[in-house]
């Protein structure tokens, strides 16, 4: 018997929504439809709007937990429109923070792979051991989820030898849990049973649906945006690209804790090797007429920003791709043949991030939304009303 | 591949006192440097409207009352504020009329009472060579 | 006298209200135990140390609006609730705790009522899969499959543990096999692979991690209960409260010598063994991340059946040897 | 393989296809070329410079013409073509046959911008409601979203 399974707009494995289709035989998945929109702002848009000192905020909202990669990545591309060279103690910080937001996301993946697979003990260890990380970003920029710490031309908070001991003393802690995990990840038989051989990705298949980050890099491609085109300071640095051969969930577990692993090296070289001197440099407002591509390694994989300029306060043109959207092809194809247990778990591992892949349409923003008191009376009517003759999403027909 | 790997770990943990926070009950320390909730020191502002125009969440508002007196009115809507601190940056007059706080428990049942306003007359810009030159006329009034 | 003392029995102990209260206890105990495992609070603020949050769920979720879907068998989709109350409380009434004559069989103490306790234990697995199909959700049917598959799964090994420990006591009466063990506390030892074996497959039948598949949340949303909500689902998650609490007390039963010592140390002892199997159930709980459904069944029949023959293989002999 | 080696070989391979061959920083190359070379370009570029992995596609509008710029990554650099269609006539060809990677953003692009994407296996729309009105592009320079005026329950203002 075939029938459809809807994972999403709403469910609980996934944290944003998205709406997956699965079709299944029995608990086996034959094959998988993936439908976006449902998280749309219309940040391409509103950014042709806003300064380029507002669109740092902005793009920095463009996720939650990598929010320090868009906003470096936008960065990085305006300071080379604006042909401005930020100081090299501005750069290490900004790096660090890049960095100590890896780790962050790391963690936080670990945790959500331990839920998915229902182990909830590894997800609570990781998480509470995740604070020393959010401790520490909360010291350095001054908050946890949105550090605000670039600006064009530099970083915006200067770090002191306090904070540095401190950043020292945490990630010390760090490395030691993270092992810790390492080992229990890849010995609780319970943990291993369900994530080894789960969703298969070859490597042939990653090239050509070009997969990216940690996705890839599980089934044997080194693509690394920070060995590959080293932005300021990781061409200083000594660390290597953590890969592993498997291409199955338990690869990208291994991957992830590598690139964990050799965050930790990054971070401690970088508060040693801190330059002295300014950490910014005064940016113009106005950028000249032109384009940058600019790419940077966020913890999901590659970021891309497209910005045109045409030589006033505000872009032109800027595109951002997310990598969980360059993802998705990929998580298809992992998804068929697999088993109904497997879909959070295949669908964890890209760790995807909804709202950094959906960006575009401009629907609703923060200040229209208009709001009111629905009483659950009005909304059982107004679900009634929509009955026969409302449009439906399409392929939404309810399967039984 | 061991089984119960985990154990020892859990075992340890179950009479340590809890890693939770008890959080309305027990608060932690924000550090030193945490961003808050943004407010005005209207002594010091010359009204420049720096933090005005670059405001990415469009939070801060400021409008003339009374041209004659030079009163103007500046409202930060703390209920659409991201927190950035942007206005702190921008913001030309040393000291910085525009500081932040560690506030951090904001939430209300209603928008309005999130809205902070001042009213206030203009401060006369000190003739201080550090101070960048700000967007508004600097031209000197009579304080009152 | 007697009728009276039935009633009581029915009742208050170890009846309705008893089991009410012990089993919000116990669901207490299994999320602390589990919260402190995991270094976290669990329920605190409820009552002193949070005593009184699960009554305080179970009261919340009574006020709660029912909804019951249109597509749903809605004769069935009601009953359901009270029929698995209904048959885990008779379970819980079979349990030798206080009002049983080791001399003269009754009512609730007879020859044979391990084996009754055991398929009364059986049909909560039965309500979910007819609550599961009869709501007629997607989920839930998928849910309902996956509780009848895992049941073919643990019950075989389940069924063999326990009665091992009343081959050895020759007896297929509760309380007969606690007295027995409680006569000859060293015989308890030669069971315990049998004692493993049967937590394990009460932790399948209770449908806790790593056998939480026929609700596994991040899979399937709700799973069996995905459309219940309000007293109904109030009434399911009380049921399988209680079925905690009996499956545990059966456990003690017959693995642990019992509850002796009549009222009040019968008591005693009734809440020390059960908290004590309720503790494991939660450390495996914590120790272990959910296992597919096709794992479930491979491991049931290669590992816990086979030790469950092997327990019984011990029993045999020693029991020839005793003789 | 440097930035100039990749330009000269470009040069090379593409002769009168290369409209216009740039190198304005370091590893990054904008080559433009026409609509209808586009994909012996792709496939040129996969084949001989490591070129499999796509990184996006993006589209600009230029006014009178969209442009659309496929931005390619390799080890040594980051290529980016573009190619330009004029709005009255928006159709450029798949690139999917050589770049599998690719329907995602050419779906994207056929919602924010209009852009027929000829040839595409599965040309439903991708991140527009379904209900989203025919014609409307949101990302197109015309296309203006009027926001409508805060209402705050409950009050004053």
């Amino acid at each position: 018997m075939k029938f459809q399974i809807p994972i999403g707009p709403q469910h609980p494995a996934l944290k944003e929504p998205i709406s997956l289709r699965m079709t299944v035989e029995g608990e086996v998945i034959r094959d998988a439809d993936i439908r976006l929109g449902y998280n749309h702002r219309g940040l391409e848009k509103l950014a042709e709007e806003k300064t380029w000192i507002q669109n740092i905020y902005l793009t920095e909202r463009i996720c939650g937990i990598c929010s320090h990669s868009h906003a470096t990545c936008f960065v990085q591309g305006v300071e080379k429109l604006m042909e401005v060279v930020p100081p090299k103690r501005g750069l290490y910080i900004r790096y660090l923070v890049a960095e100590l937001e890896r780790v962050h996301s790391h963690l936080l993946w670990l945790g959500v792979a331990g839920h998915e697979a229902g182990f909830d003990s590894f997800f609570m260890y990781t998480w509470r051991d995740r604070e020393v990380v959010m401790d520490l970003l909360e010291m350095v920029s001054g908050n946890r989820v949105h550090y605000a710490i670039n600006t064009l031309g530099g970083v915006r908070r200067d770090l002191d030898a306090g904070q540095k001991a401190k950043i020292l003393e945490g990630v010390a802690v760090l490395r030691k849990r993270s092992e810790y995990y390492f080992r229990i990840g890849a010995s609780e038989p319970s943990f291993v049973a369900r994530i080894a051989g789960v969703g298969r990705l070859s490597k042939g298949q990653a090239e050509s649906l070009c997969a990216v980050g940690p996705t890839a890099r599980a089934s044997g491609i080194t693509r690394d945006v920070r060995k590959d085109d080293p932005c300021a300071v990781y061409d200083e640095m000594d660390f290597e690209v953590g890969t592993a051969d498997s291409g199955d969930v338990l690869g990208r577990v291994v991957v992830r804790v590598k690139e964990l692993l050799e965050s930790y090296k990054i971070i401690e070289q970088i508060i040693r090797k801190l330059p002295e001197g300014p950490i910014a440099v005064r940016a113009p407002r106005k950028a000249k007429p032109g384009e940058a591509v600019s790419r940077y390694e966020a913890p999901r994989g590659e970021n891309m920003h497209y910005i045109k300029s045409n030589g006033s306060e505000k872009p032109e043109r800027l595109k951002v791709r997310a990598p969980t959207l360059a993802n998705y092809p990929a998580t298809i194809e992992m998804l068929r043949n697999g088993f109904i247990a497997d879909i959070p778990l295949i669908f964890a591992a890209i760790d995807p991030c909804i709202c950094c892949a959906e960006r575009v349409v401009t629907l609703v923003d923060v200040r229209s939304g208009e709001e009111m008191a629905v009483r659950l009376s009005d909304l059982r009517r107004r679900a009634a009303g929509r009955g026969p003759n409302a449009l439906p999403k399409r392929n939404a027909a309810w399967p039984l | 591949m061991r089984i119960a790997a985990f154990l020892p770990e859990l075992l340890r943990h179950l009479f340590k006192k809890p890693n939770t926070v008890d959080y309305p009950f027990k608060k932690l320390e924000v550090p030193k440097d945490f961003r808050g909730t943004p407010y005005l020191q209207p002594e010091l502002c010359i009204v420049c409207k720096a933090c005005e125009r670059d405001c990415p969440a469009e939070a801060i508002e400021i409008t003339s009352v009374s041209e004659a007196e030079k009163r103007f009115r500046m409202v930060i809507h703390n209920d659409r504020c991201i927190h950035c601190a942007q206005c702190v940056d921008s913001c030309p007059t040393t000291p910085k009329a525009m500081a932040i706080d560690s506030l951090f428990e904001l939430a209300d049942f209603d928008r309005h009472r999130l809205k902070k306003e001042w009213v206030y007359v203009r401060a006369v810009l000190k003739p201080k060579p550090a101070a960048p030159k700000p967007d508004a006329q600097p031209e000197p009034a009579p304080k009152a | 006298m007697a009728a009276l003392r039935t009633l009581l029995y029915i009742l208050v102990y170890p009846g309705i209200l008893f089991l009410f209260l012990y089993s919000t206890f116990c669901e207490w105990f299994d999320r602390k135990a589990y919260a402190r495992l995991q270094n976290r609070m669990g329920p605190t603020h409820t009552g002193r140390f949070g005593l009184l949050q699960p009554i305080a769920d179970f009261v919340k979720l009574m006020s709660k609006e029912d909804v019951v879907p249109n597509a749903a068998d809605r004769g069935m989709f009601n009953v359901l609730p009270l029929v698995g109350l209904a048959v885990v409380s008779t379970a819980a009434l079979l349990l030798p705790i206080w009002n049983f004559d080791l001399a003269a069989p009754s009512v609730t103490s007879f020859s044979g009522d391990i084996i009754v306790l055991l398929y009364l234990l059986s049909l909560p697995t039965l309500v979910m899969f007819l609550a599961a199909w009869s709501s007629t959700n997607l989920f839930s049917t998928v849910g309902g499959t996956r509780v009848l598959t895992m049941l073919f799964g643990y019950e075989v090994p389940l069924f063999l543990s326990v009665l091992s420990p009343a081959i050895l006591a020759n007896s297929w009466r509760l309380a007969e096999i606690a007295a027995f063990y409680q006569k000859k506390p060293l015989l308890i030892l030669p069971n315990l692979i049998g004692f493993g074996v049967a937590v394990i497959a009460v932790q399948a039948k209770l449908e806790r991690t790593p056998f939480d598949i026929p609700h596994a949340e991040t899979e399937i949303v709700g799973g069996t209960l995905t459309e219940y909500s309000g007293k109904k689902l109030a009434l399911f998650r009380l049921m399988l409260d209680i079925e905690v609490v009996v499956s545990s007390a059966l456990l003690a039963t017959v693995f642990l010598a019992g509850f002796p010592g009549g009222g009040l140390l019968g008591f005693v002892q009734l809440v020390l063994k059960t908290l004590f199997v309720i503790f494991l159930l939660s450390l495996i709980r914590a120790l272990t991340s959910r296992i597919r459904i096709d794992q479930v069944v491979s491991f049931a029949w290669k590992v816990l059946a086979p030790l469950a023959v092997l327990q019984l293989l011990i029993v045999i002999l020693l029991k020839g040897f005793l003789k | 393989m440097s930035d100039s080696d990749i330009i000269q070989g470009l040069e090379k391979d593409l002769g009168g296809k290369a409209l216009e061959l740039a190198n304005p920083d370091r590893r990054r190359v904008f080559l433009k070329v026409a609509p209808a070379d586009l994909l012996a370009v792709v496939t040129l570029l996969r084949d001989r410079y490591d070129c499999a992995y796509l990184a996006t596609i993006s589209g600009v509008d230029k006014g009178e013409t969209l442009e659309v710029v496929y931005h390619f990554a390799s080890r040594a650099a980051n290529i980016n073509v573009r190619t330009e269609v004029a709005k009255a006539s928006p159709h450029v060809g798949t690139i999917c046959p050589v770049i599998p990677g690719a329907i995602l953003y050419e779906r994207e692009l056929q919602d924010m911008f209009g852009l027929v994407i000829d040839g595409l296996p599965d040309p439903r729309p991708l991140v527009t409601p379904d209900d989203w009105p025919a014609g409307s592009f949101p990302l197109r320079k015309d296309w203006k979203y009027e926001r409508p005026e805060e209402r705050i329950p409950g009050g004053k203002s």
